[in-house]
């Protein structure tokens, strides 16, 4: 049973990445790798269970936060060509 | 002192170790400046005091944490690494008192303590490879030592610093990670990271292919860090465009441990029959170690950048202490050590010569340095009698090293051997004295007509490399009689 | 097999195909922005219920509450992180390719 | 003084007063009269080592530890105690020729001149103390790097180009041949010990021995053997005081003083003569001193026509190791003395003859004898002593050496040693010949070119006597004096040498 | 039985090597720090993969009678990865020196400026 | 980022509970995966989503780099620290079970929390630090 | 005996040589780094099954975040293309096949994969698991092992760390003037 | 003052939840971090009303479920169009004022919209939503207003 949910998780991972690696915009490489970051989120959780070492999950919940912050820094780095600069910054 | 005592051998990395982080908050130039000297001086003091321990009570085991190896970490103390310890603790010692002065002129901006900071950082991590008895801790220092000296090399003036920082860092790491698979595959084999107990268990399944695989992995990546011919690209211009401090530092003393971890590994864990009588490894040591001579001398006669003519002669000279190594023999092994120390000492004072003479004219080229021997008198004749020693004349360090080598080579009865490392010698004559022409037979002119001796704070360190390399020159029963008891103990396997 | 573990059996699997179907929208959906929402699939519904069907099997522990979080934190950014790629797909020129044949929806601004 | 004092202090004087000589840089007359002193410091403290020779020598001394089981090691045997006299009383002379020689040319860095003439002193005193082969080794090459400053005095470029030659060939010969001919034996034998009768029986044999025996040859540059005698004319750029150092007093002698030392005490006449290794070196040197001389008859120019001359008779003295005959050695032995006298009296007058009258070709030298009368004569002397004409006392040494060839079976030789003979007469006698009697001979071949003709001639060429300083013209009598007095006090010398070979 | 005996190392080693040979054949300095991590991660990968007990679990301590995978080499990962990142921040930094400097991050160009 | 309503607004509910995540993991590296470093890595994360959120001028009010500097100094010295406490404890070097005679158990407990603060401490430091270095950095 | 795992294992592996693959072909930088990346997160995955589970919750915190958002930082500064080589690169190719063929030729005389028999699992770690809930107290091996057992490596670390940051400010702290060449100055 | 009290009693709930060890040491621990967080919380300036929105959570807990089946609604809608050859889809994009009284409304409302597949919030300015919907019939749901209506319920009527 989580063997196959897995399986699931690891295709919907290969096509999202198909989608980093083909493009053809930049934003749909950031949205293919975003998206294959949470289903290793799941691949993480579901692992858990597999190998009967549910108390991982730590392990999941740090994907979700790392994933999001390192969306957002790739976006700041394609918006503005800074990392950290703000509106309010100034220059 | 009792407690000194009992506790020397991680005294002597965790002083270093803790001193750096203090450099960050103590934050004042001389302040830090003043510590960190008392910091090596006190390490200095340390290795000789382990070397007594050592002559009068054998092999000193440590256990950190106080685990038992192999369950813990062991530091680990004998003649060998002893003597190797003195080394990095003396050279740290005296180029440390060489730095403000250069630095000052040598940085854009003296950022002095973080500067102290990474210098102590590669001290530490150079003692902690030496000192350590522990596979996979050698690979923790190294990169202690390895790190903070990609950011030294790239504080040099020069932007090929940088370059030349990052293609060290990218064969540093490819050293390092060969290493570290070595490792994994010999930890596989024997299930454990003691080099001691390493040693015995790995006797049963030396036979086996994943070990040659191993023995495979670690020769490369030591030869990459030792810079043996021809992996040796990083080198010349990480030494050349290093600040002087750096580079003097980094060339007496890196390579040297290097050599040292890979005697460790091949004489102590592999054992000198599975490496030599086994897989014949003297004949892979042997012709790249006088390639490497060769080539490197001779490149070096053709180099018009003073510190990269260095270079390649330190690469000409780690051939000597790899033939040496190939040569299985405790004369060998002895010219191995023995070098290693008389190097250090000597490459270590031309280095800082160098650096004397980067101070007052900012170039070490060739063709600016004319007549540089009327008006900095004191720096040339150092530099003179350093390259004297690179050459082996009598009475320098650097014939006891010539001799042991040669006698080594005669001993085997590989007498093409002792030929060959003698023209080679007569290889460095070219490229040292090509640089007494330019400095005395030539009037000062351009750049050395106004330049002027270097200071004293600049002279004192130098000459006191200088009077090493006379002193053990003139009587080498000190450094010959540790190297040999080193040498003995290398062909002993390292037993405890 | 109990009931619980036939009614997670099926939540997971139904979580697993809406996943995959997110994963196929990915590449049958024609542009950037309309791909957003087959990514959206997978993080809301197709997560949602495999980490519901997780619960299932843990049932009350603090297994689940930690699956609870990460749902509800999956579900705070997901939607924030598509909003932000959107938006930045935006600013940096990138057109939507709209239905004009369908009279009855306005442009973009 | 005991003798072992004796020893140290001879050895610390030179080297001791080099640094006080160099800080009294600013002061010339002070700084001249401390290399005197110390000069003559020198030579009486290594004449007070003279009766504990005769005595039975002075026992080993170690000084420093070199590596474990080898140290620097010193002792006076008769070879080394002829050495250290020749070399310590000529430095005397050499020094107050050199004041003259020097302030008459307005000679730069005269103090860096003299401070390495000290240092070349101690090396040369150290060769000769040497109780092993690695003690000679070390200061054989010692001697070496400090007259390099000597001979490049002049930092022009020929002066670089010469040091490069002088400086080439003696590393490069010392350190493949000479270095590792001395670790061979070290390897084969465990000791390198100066030993009466020899180290190397019993220990090398064969063609090993050929080989050995060849390393150490051609390895002791400074003996100057055909084909590694190119540094000697190369030196010649040097000034005629380095000269006279490099002819006479210590570096060739070095040379063949090491030669000697490694026949006699390192393979032992005996085994030389047994096994008959070295008839091959007989060859050599008797080729090199017929081919040398040929030379030296076709160079114009004064010094170089003497650095062949020299080379010629430096292969006098490798000859009579060669024949490994007791009267070998002996007339070996005698020959360091007797041509150190003859050879710097001519090296002094060419240096004078340069300083006065400006002259370096012999075409330019016709006629000379008017104004340098005192110095022709010496010159007249050295070179009959250089020949071998009684009453001088270079006859001496040829003498034995003949003797040496006979004892050896090696007739061919007294033949070379005659042939020779000829030859010196016919390159050096007719240069004091014209000098006062311009017109008794034809002018050689080598005749100088219209340029050195009209090049210096005006300057003291009217009538009258033009001699150089009284700091010159006083050592060099002083030597070609020596040169007679050798003749017919040859007695002590060859008492002081005949116990080498246990006579 | 060769699958899985061995067949995993043989990808790992295919891993390592993809690494490798980025580092060794690119020019572009970036690529060639991505290279060397990716020669890296799979090092670990590596060691990871010997520390596997086949019906092991994770080595926290679980109840008595469980078999766990070796730690050690978890362990010793653990310390290589913080090397590997400190290595690559120290490499980036230099990176940007180096464009800094040179105007460009790829290595014959870096060269060429230098020989002209 | 700020005046991205979605962005701020999320952040701002996001980064305390990525702190406590820190600290959790921090703490909690005895019982299961996690320790020093990991949590060193989350905790400069949520200092990272601040800075990206709300500026690197802002962050650096919170996180001053001078404190950052200091921090990371003591941080190797705490570690370094605990060990030289067990050499004064009577122990080897790092020896935790010196640091409580009466129950070694103990000392290990408290030497391991010592140990893995030190880590997690330079670790923040370190990683923040960096970040703003980068970050200040002005493309050439 | 083929278990679950060893399948999921090997899929793993497997999709990581794709991604290595993507990788090693990629021009574009900012793809290059972004599936390095998720290299990461997937050899994280992997490391789960492998019961690592300390060093896939690293491996991720670096790997896939620090490490990513590091190199995003500087292709930021240098740009995200990189040039097509001039020449197909041969000679690393051999040393790469060299290499890699010296490996498979060591694993042929491994102990298996998963093989409880194996030496590393007979000597030091089986003491480990043994008695460190009882000489240590805390039930993580992991960290028994990495702070206590050696923890002296563990201080390296953190001093590898540290020397990365003083690494890192010297090296960018601020800005550094520096000399075209030599001859220049 | 009382919000950042809560923020630490909601932080240290969290802690129990994840912590799952209650020695008296760890949750020591868990209130020096629970206080340590919040005092950073406060120094960042995100501990207030918008950042640490507490008292929405009684109105949460009815809204919830309600989004949750929207999501689930649009789930399957979204599903059968990407599955279904002809791909029936007809992209458009909409923009809809929030009635919402604050930016903290607002950015539910916008994250509701994206959460629900079929419709994602491409840009919030004022109170002026971009959205970007996948079909005509998303986009008439969006403009019925229903889930507008509901966020702004959450926080009672402004004033
Ligand atoms: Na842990
Ligand atoms: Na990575």
């Amino acid at each position: 049973m989580f063997a196959a949910t897995m399986a699931a998780v690891l295709v919907t991972m290969i096509l999202a990445l198909g989608r980093a690696v083909l493009g053809p915009t930049t934003y749909d490489r950031i949205l293919g790798v975003n998206m294959a970051g949470t289903k290793t989120v799941l691949l993480i959780a579901v692992l858990g269970f597999l190998t009967g070492r549910p108390d991982f999950l730590d392990l999941a919940l740090i994907y979700v936060f790392l994933n999001f912050i390192g969306t957002l820094a790739v976006l700041k780095f394609i918006e503005h060509g800074d990392l950290a600069r703000n509106a309010g910054d100034g220059e | 002192m009792e407690l000194i005592n009992q506790h020397l051998p991680i005294l002597q990395i965790v002083v270093p170790l803790i001193a750096a982080p203090l450099c960050i908050i103590l934050r004042r130039r001389q302040l830090v400046w003043v510590f960190a000297v008392v910091v090596t001086w006190a390490c200095l003091a340390m290795a000789g005091g382990l070397m007594l321990q050592v002559l009068s009570q054998g092999p000193i085991s440590y256990h950190l944490g106080g685990w038992e190896p192999p369950w813990g970490i062991e530091y680990r103390v004998d003649a060998v690494n002893a003597f190797i310890l003195i080394l990095v603790s003396l050279i740290g010692a005296v180029v440390l008192l060489y730095a403000p002065a250069s630095i000052e002129a040598e940085l854009p901006e003296a950022r002095a303590s973080l500067f102290y900071t990474a210098y102590l950082l590669c001290f530490t991590g150079l003692l902690g490879m030496t000192i350590t008895g522990d596979a996979f801790n050698v690979f923790v220092f190294l990169e202690v030592s390895s790190l903070s000296t990609y950011a030294l090399i790239a504080m040099g003036t020069d932007r090929r610093a940088l370059a030349a920082s990052f293609q060290y860092l990218i064969m540093g790491t490819i050293g390092a990670t060969f290493f570290v698979i070595g490792i994994g595959l010999l930890y596989m084999m024997t299930g454990t990271l003691n080099m001691a107990d390493m040693a015995i268990r790995l006797q049963p399944v030396l036979a086996t292919r994943t070990v040659l695989a191993a023995f495979a992995f670690l020769t490369v990546g030591l030869s990459l860090k030792l810079a043996l011919f021809p992996l040796h690209l990083w080198l010349p211009n990480a030494y050349a465009y290093a600040p002087s401090v750096v580079t003097s530092f980094i060339a007496a003393t890196a390579t040297k441990v290097s050599v040292y971890v890979f005697l460790r590994f091949f004489y102590g864990i592999f054992g000198r029959e599975y490496a030599f009588d086994t897989l014949h490894l003297e004949y892979f040591l042997v012709p790249l170690g006088l390639l490497g001579v060769f080539v490197a001398s001779t490149v070096a006669v053709f180099q018009s950048n003073l510190k990269r003519l260095l270079a390649y002669s330190s690469i000409a000279q780690v051939g000597y202490m790899v033939v040496g190594i190939g040569l299985v023999s405790v004369t060998g092994l002895t010219a191995t050590l023995v070098h290693l120390f008389n190097h250090a000492v000597m490459k270590g004072a031309l280095f800082l010569a160098l650096g004397c003479i980067v101070m007052r004219l900012g170039t070490v080229e060739l063709g600016e340095l004319r007549g540089i021997g009327k008006r900095m008198p004191v720096t040339m004749a150092a530099f003179v009698f350093g390259g004297l020693s690179l050459i082996g004349v009598p009475l320098t360090v650097g014939f006891i090293s010539k001799w042991y080598l040669v006698s080594a080579a005669l001993e085997r009865g590989w007498w093409p051997v002792a030929v060959l490392v003698l023209l080679g010698s007569l290889l460095a004559v070219a490229y040292i004295w090509k640089v007494v022409e330019t400095a005395y037979f030539h009037e000062p002119e351009g750049k050395t007509a106004d330049a002027t001796e270097a200071p004293l704070t600049l002279l004192l360190p130098t000459w006191i490399l200088i009077g090493a390399t006379l002193y053990f020159g003139a009587t080498a029963t000190f450094t010959a009689g540790l190297a040999r008891a080193g040498a003995e103990a290398l062909m002993g396997g390292l037993a405890p | 097999m109990e009931t619980i573990d036939i009614a997670s059996w099926v939540v997971l699997m139904l979580g697993a195909i809406f996943c995959v179907i997110g994963g196929i929208g990915l590449h049958r959906l024609p542009d950037f922005f309309s791909r957003l929402h087959g990514a959206g699939i997978t993080d809301t519904l197709g997560a949602g219920l495999i980490l519901f069907g997780l619960m299932l099997q843990a049932g009350l522990t603090l297994i689940t509450v930690k699956l609870v979080f990460i749902l509800a934190i999956l579900w705070l950014t997901s939607p924030t992180s598509t909003h932000a790629i959107a938006k930045a797909a935006r600013l940096a020129g990138l057109e939507p390719k709209l239905d004009t044949s369908d009279d009855a929806s306005e442009g973009a601004s | 003084m005991t003798p072992h004092t004796a020893l140290i202090v001879s050895l610390l004087l030179p080297i001791a007063f080099g640094p006080i000589i160099a800080l009294c840089g600013s002061r010339p007359n002070l700084r001249d009269s401390l290399t005197v002193v110390a000069g003559l410091l020198t030579f009486g403290t290594v004449c007070t080592l003279i009766p504990a020779v005769q005595a039975g020598g002075v026992a080993e001394l170690n000084v420093l530890e070199f590596v474990p089981g080898l140290a620097l090691s010193f002792h006076v045997e008769p070879l080394g105690m002829i050495f250290a006299l020749v070399a310590s009383g000529l430095w005397i002379v050499t020094s107050l020729y050199g004041f003259g020689y020097m302030r008459g040319h307005h000679e730069i860095d005269q103090t860096r001149f003299f401070f390495f003439f000290a240092v070349a002193i101690t090396a040369a005193l150290g060769v000769a103390y040497a109780r092993n082969l690695l003690t000679l080794f070390v200061f054989y090459e010692v001697l070496t790097f400090s007259t390099y400053p000597l001979v490049t005095h002049a930092r022009t470029t020929d002066a670089l180009r010469g040091g490069r030659v002088y400086l080439g060939i003696l590393v490069s010969t010392s350190v493949s041949f000479l270095l590792l001919a001395v670790i061979w034996t070290y390897v084969a034998t465990g000791t390198l010990d100066f030993t009466p009768g020899g180290i190397l029986a019993g220990n090398v044999e064969g063609n090993s021995l050929y080989v050995l025996l060849a390393l150490f040859a051609f390895g002791t540059g400074k003996a100057a053997l055909m084909p590694f005698h190119r540094w000697l004319p190369a030196a010649m750029v040097a000034p005629t005081p380095v000269s006279a150092l490099l002819h006479a007093v210590a570096v060739v002698k070095a040379g063949v003083f090491t030669v000697l030392k490694i026949i006699v005490y390192i393979f032992g006449i005996d085994l030389l003569a047994e096994t008959g290794t070295s008839v091959w070196l007989m060859y050599v040197a008797g080729g090199t001193v017929v081919i040398s001389s040929l030379i030296a008859m076709t160079k114009d120019n004064l010094k170089a026509r003497l650095a062949y001359s020299t080379v010629s008779q430096l292969s006098y003295i490798v000859l009579g190791a060669a024949l490994a005959t007791d009267w070998g050695i002996i007339g070996g032995g005698m020959h360091i003395v007797m041509h150190a006298f003859g050879k710097i009296t001519l090296f002094f007058c060419a240096g004078a003859i340069n300083v006065a009258l400006h002259k370096t070709e012999i075409s330019d030298m016709v006629g000379i004898g008017k104004q340098m009368p005192f110095t022709m004569i010496a010159f007249f002397i050295g070179a009959l002593s250089v020949i071998g004409v009684p009453p001088l006392g270079g006859s001496w040494s040829k003498w034995y050496l003949a003797l040496g060839a006979v004892d050896a079976g090696q007739l061919v030789f007294v033949a070379v040693l005659m042939i020779s003979s000829l030859l010196n007469i016919m390159y050096l006698i007719p240069i004091p010949i014209r000098a006062f009697f311009p017109g008794a001979l034809p002018k050689p071949a080598a005749a100088g070119t219209a340029a050195t003709d009209h090049g210096h001639t005006d300057h003291g060429h009217g009538d009258g006597i033009h001699e150089a300083p009284i700091l010159m013209v006083g050592p060099l009598l002083f030597t070609a004096f020596g040169c007679i007095v050798l003749f017919f006090y040859a007695e002590p010398v060859f008492r002081l040498i005949a116990p080498i070979v246990g006579r | 039985m060769i699958l899985p005996g061995l067949i995993n190392y043989w990808v790992v080693v295919f891993l390592m090597m993809s690494g490798f040979y980025v580092v060794m054949s690119t020019g572009n300095l970036v690529k060639k720090m991505v290279g060397l991590t990716l020669f890296q991660t799979s090092v670990f990968i590596f060691y990871i993969t010997m520390g596997k007990v086949a019906g092991g679990t994770a080595p926290i301590l679980a109840a008595p009678g469980t078999s766990y995978s070796n730690p050690l080499p978890h362990v010793l990962i653990l310390t290589a990865i913080v090397v590997g990142i400190a290595t690559t921040a120290v490499g980036m930094a230099l990176i940007i020196r180096i464009k800094e400097a040179y105007g460009t991050i790829e290595d014959d160009e870096i060269q060429a400026a230098e020989q002209s | 980022m700020s005046d991205q309503p979605i962005l701020r607004v999320i952040a701002k509910m996001f980064i305390p509970f990525l702190m406590l995540f820190a600290l959790y993991v921090q703490f909690h590296g005895d019982f299961g995966p996690g320790g020093g470093f990991q949590a060193g890595v989350i905790f400069a994360a949520a200092l990272v989503l601040y800075a990206l959120i709300f500026g690197t001028e802002q962050a650096k009010r919170v996180a001053h780099p001078q404190a950052l500097q200091l921090l990371v100094a003591f941080g190797v010295l705490l570690y370094a620290g605990t060990g030289v406490a067990g050499i004064l404890m009577g122990g080897n070097f790092l020896d935790y079970g010196a640091l409580d005679h009466h129950d070694p158990v103990h000392g290990q407990h408290l030497g391991i929390l010592l140990v893995e603060l030190g880590v997690g401490i330079t670790v923040t430091t370190v990683m923040t630090s960096t970040f703003f270095i980068f970050s200040a950095r002005k493309k050439p | 005996m083929l278990e679950m795992t060893d399948l999921v294992d090997l899929a793993l592996l497997l999709f990581l040589a794709v991604l290595a693959i993507t990788i090693a072909k990629q021009r574009n930088l900012f793809v290059v780094v972004i599936v390095m990346g998720f290299y990461s997160l997937v050899s994280a995955a992997l490391f789960t099954v492998l019961d690592a589970v300390d060093v896939a919750f690293t491996e991720a915190a670096v790997g896939a975040g620090i490490s990513t958002v590091i190199m995003l930082a500087t292709l930021l500064m240098v740009g995200t293309e990189e040039k097509t080589p001039s020449q197909p690169r041969i000679l690393p190719l051999l040393a790469v096949v060299v290499t890699g063929a010296f490996l498979v030729f060591g694993t042929l005389d491994m102990p298996h994969y998963g093989d409880p028999q194996a030496p590393i699992h007979q000597h030091v770690a089986p003491r480990y698991i043994e008695v460190s809930g009882d000489e240590i107290g805390v039930p993580n091996i992991v960290t028994s092992v990495l702070a206590s057992y050696r923890g002296y490596d563990t201080l390296g670390e953190t001093v590898v760390i540290f020397t990365a940051g003083v690494a890192v400010l010297m090296l960018m702290g601020q800005a550094l003037r520096f000399r075209q060449r030599d001859g220049d100055a | 003052m009382s919000r950042l009290f809560s923020l630490v009693i909601i932080l240290f709930g969290t802690w129990l939840l994840w912590s799952g060890i209650y020695q008296p040491l760890t949750i020591g621990f868990g209130v020096g971090s629970c206080l340590f967080v919040a005092w950073l919380a406060s120094r960042m300036g995100i501990g207030d009303a918008e950042g640490h929105p507490v008292h929405l959570i009684p109105k949460l807990i009815l809204y919830i479920p309600w989004l949750v089946w929207a999501i689930v609604k649009a789930n399957i809608d979204v599903a059968r169009r990407i599955l279904n050859p002809r791909l029936p889809i007809s992209p458009r994009m909409v923009k809809v004022k929030g009635t919402q009284r604050d930016d903290l409304g607002r950015v539910i409302y916008a994250n509701s919209i994206t959460l629900t597949p079929g419709t994602v919030t491409v840009d919030l300015q004022g109170d002026e939503l971009t959205v970007h919907a996948l079909t005509a019939e998303a986009e008439a749901d969006l403009l019925t207003g229903d889930m507008d209506g509901r966020v702004t319920r959450l926080q009672g009527t402004k004033g």
